[in-house]
């Protein structure tokens, strides 16, 4: 192998030293469980209001509006699970969704939809979007929650959340958001883009894998996911991860610092690694390159599988992915590139390379060298690429 | 997803890729909704299969049972052929993780596909020698992966 | 201070430094998405199964039916909702526990019981125990669930588990236990004793905080928690916290090991400090001696308060809990003392000290030093006491 | 449970712990099933309140506002103490967790106490002056901890 390139950061990413070296002392010294009262406790629940501090900084909320969970699937579980138990007591049970979401959010919806409520899953158009006016025109009167994602796993694509936030706030109906892949990414006021509720996930921002946080505006009253002790002021209960909340808090600082110029680097990279896969025949950029996450980039190869692909790229040393990383052990084509109007043979090819500031200008050449005859490669065996 | 070395072996170094310009016996199973298609061509003579190549769009473990179900069946009996089941080729793989199992169940109806075929071309019903149509619809697993 | 004595084992644990070992790799340098197909990938699925083989081990189960949590609380809450969702479908809706239950499983069954279950609350005897029979005459055949916890966190006392799974065994009733104290501390073998649900928490032997298991028997299907992507089997979702479950495997597996020993050596020490603690005027120990914890001692003190005690007792380097630590910020006298019988001053005056297999003799004598003047001073300032 | 360097200092060297076998006004608030009680002992010689002592179950808080209201009223008249808010003891000791502030409303309403008993055994109606019956009741904080 001649280089290792990571180009799979949307999947996971590595915890940095900085974050490792803000954990390393609550893994071990700083013990104290954050709800006992004596000295070693106490520090650990203020470390821990600290990092709740960053959170809300990088977002544009205050601290009390911040909510520690044990990742991104557990705040979209709870945002979503927890609004429709408070609103289907106003009897309002109709969600508004999409096609695109994450699992955590579709799965959940469907549980909803066993349990009677109505979900209107709104499509993408074939760049990858959805406009605020198709909201709008969903919206009914039982309209409990309107969930839609900040930016897109699979192909980087970038919601108009502000005004999406807007039209429900017009209609004075809530708003979630999975954020998951759009912290660290993209710049984020909640106030500004009028969200009323936010999911985030650590491990996509280099701090461990484990913890998330969820955001809940104030005057929102959600029902609780976990129930038990007083933690999270007794919306969240379980003795609280402080060295993985710690972890958070140091990299969401880090990561939302200076991020305009980070945006711009990155996006450059982006670009040139997609102008030259661009080169190779039969090939396509799935979602649009306009409003799109700087770090992604998503292919499709005509008779080419994305299995396969992925197995053989790593066998020269670049980690990518297929569809996303929770679904990539099973036989589902991706449901997202499906929402895009693909075909299914089409949609089980597509290829997720996702770089961020970590990569290099020479990790990017060594992508453009080593995709196109892995291409070809299995192009010559497939009895698609001939016919 | 955890394959063999012996997978990934072969994912690597697959064995008789192309396709044989005097098969007189080609077979095609699976589709592009499920996300593998095998073409295997035989070329036969007398009762033994001379040559095998095959052409795969699939995962890793298709092209590796590809690729192994060609080398099993190379120089042997057409009888022989016919008794390769997928679970020998599970096994001279050292297995397969349980959502690819259905690459196995393709090889080995890729290959009773072209001995179909073969025989259809010598005038020969192939229905009570083959068996089933050996077509992707037996193996279901389509069923199960959109129930998902 | 003369001395630090960390005696709050029940409420967390340190992380020990062969758990911190194992988990150190799973930080930096293995991040690979365990879903995700690519070799680093790949090597974090697997170390999760070795991960997941310990658990098992540990409790006499197959691996197949261990599935990781965020924690105890997270694990309570999905036996207790999930069973619940599955069999209100049945039509049954009542659920027998205690009341001396920690609040992850009480306010989950308040929750419940807000969505029209009936909980039927078994009162422990004066000495902290509930017996099989109780069980038994409580079941109806409408009954969903019985959940009744291991060994209480507050007062250590052992509950009769295997006679209670054959009661339900019996009446084909699911049974929950909530084994968060007694792992590590207590032998246990699900199979022996009948136990088809059972929750645990690393940061109480030893693992960090936010992970722990969930042990489902095969045959039982629970509702999901957390709905999203396909980890564990589908049953859990979220990227994994592979570092911490590889600290939660290494730490059930040190913990388990020579157990009997450990017993031995822990109760010595505790016994010793129960001994003397008593020869103090006007204190009582709550729970009953024969079956308990260990590590647990919970004593109170006639006409002093609980929260000063421990003030006091961390202004001399002792670190001891009142109540559970999840409750210890709030103004709640304790339910599990009053569940006792305890008046209501006496339940707000409890110290539990709990210690373990890292407790020294020293640490005791300094413990059974440094007690009678702390008690003898809040005296001479209460009111109480004079009266 | 935060509490500021000035309440773990008075709570760790209380002033003025004790009784007062000349009080002429003796007030007590709280109760135990909410977990705090305070008694009050003061010495009051024509308009100043010459003494103080104080003996409180409960917590930390309790305890360290015991102490520093005792402090704040020592030496002061009658009038100064009446005046004494909740919100002066909280800031005295640089604030207090939210769960606590009842401990303040207590060191006040046991000095109101202890001024009633003092009025009353001048003769004095105390209801005018002091205002409220000053005991437990009107904290509402039991119900807060009960209904949790
Ligand atoms: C008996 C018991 N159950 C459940 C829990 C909750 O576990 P966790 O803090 O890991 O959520 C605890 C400890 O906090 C406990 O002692
Ligand atoms: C958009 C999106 N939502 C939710 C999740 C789930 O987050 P986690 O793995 O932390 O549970 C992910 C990533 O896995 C994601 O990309």
């Amino acid at each position: 192998m001649e280089r290792f390139v990571y180009a799979d950061n949307a999947a996971t990413t590595k915890v940095s030293d900085r974050v490792l070296a803000a954990m390393t002392p609550f893994l071990q010294q700083n013990y104290g469980n954050p709800s006992s009262i004596y000295s070693i406790g106490r520090e650990s629940k203020k470390t821990i209001e600290e990092a709740r501090e960053k959170v809300s900084v990088a977002l544009g909320a205050s601290p009390a509006e911040i909510y520690f969970t044990s990742g991104g699937s557990e705040a979209d579980n709870w945002a979503i699970k927890g609004a429709a138990a408070t609103q289907a007591k106003k009897g309002k049970k109709h969600i508004i969704t999409t096609n695109f979401e994450h699992h955590a959010v579709l799965h959940t919806c469907e549980k909803l939809a066993r349990d009677g409520f109505e979900i209107t899953y709104l499509p993408i158009n074939d760049e990858g979007y959805i406009t605020a006016e198709q909201v709008r025109e969903a919206i009914r009167p039982d309209t409990a929650l309107v969930t839609i994602m900040y930016a897109n796993n699979e192909i980087g694509t970038i919601q108009p959340i502000k005004e999406i936030g807007k039209v429900c706030r017009e209609a004075k109906v809530w708003f979630h958001t999975d954020a998951v892949q759009a912290v660290g990414h993209v710049e984020i006021n909640v106030q500004d883009q009028n969200i009323d509720m936010l999911s985030l996930s650590g491990h996509k921002i280099h701090a461990p894998k484990g913890v998330g946080a969820l955001y809940i505006k104030k005057g929102i009253v959600l029902q609780n996911l976990i129930d038990g002790g007083g933690q999270e002021r007794g919306k969240r209960a379980g003795t609280e991860n402080i060295a993985s909340i710690v972890g958070l808090g140091q990299a969401i600082s880090d990561c939302t610092q200076d991020i305009e110029t980070k945006i711009k680097h990155v996006s450059a990279m982006r670009d040139r690694l997609i102008e030259n896969a661009l080169k190779i025949p039969q090939v396509r950029l799935n979602g649009g390159l306009q409003n799109r996450l700087c770090g992604n980039a998503n292919l499709s190869f005509t008779a080419v599988e994305g299995e396969a692909l992925l197995l053989l790229l790593d066998m020269n040393g670049i980690c990518g992915s297929s569809g996303s990383a929770c679904t990539s052990g099973s036989l589902d084509p991706s449901h997202v590139l499906l929402a895009l109007g693909l075909p299914h043979e089409t949609a089980h090819g597509s290829l997720r390379l996702s770089i961020n500031e970590e990569t290099s200008d020479e990790d990017i050449d060594y992508i453009i060298k080593t995709l196109p005859p892995v291409i070809e490669r299995l192009r010559a065996m497939s009895p698609l690429w001939d016919k | 997803m955890l394959y063999s070395e012996k997978v990934l072996e072969h994912f690597a170094n697959p064995k008789n890729v192309g396709e044989l310009e005097d098969a007189n016996g080609v077979g095609e199973v699976g589709n592009a909704k499920c996300g593998d298609i095998m073409r295997m061509y035989l070329s036969i003579d007398g009762d033994v299969i001379k040559d095998v190549k095959f052409k795969t769009f699939g995962c890793g473990a298709a092209i590796a049972t590809s690729s192994i179900a060609t080398e099993m069946i190379i120089g042997k009996t057409v009888e022989d052929a016919l008794k390769l089941t997928n679970r020998a080729v599970v096994e001279a793989l050292d297995g397969l993780p349980p959502s690819k199992i259905h690459c196995s169940v393709l090889a080995e109806q890729a290959i009773k596909a072209a001995l179909s075929d073969y025989y259809k071309r010598q005038g020969i019903d192939p229905a009570p020698i083959v068996g089933g149509a050996g077509g992707c619809d037996d193996c279901g697993e389509c069923d199960v992966c959109n129930a998902h």
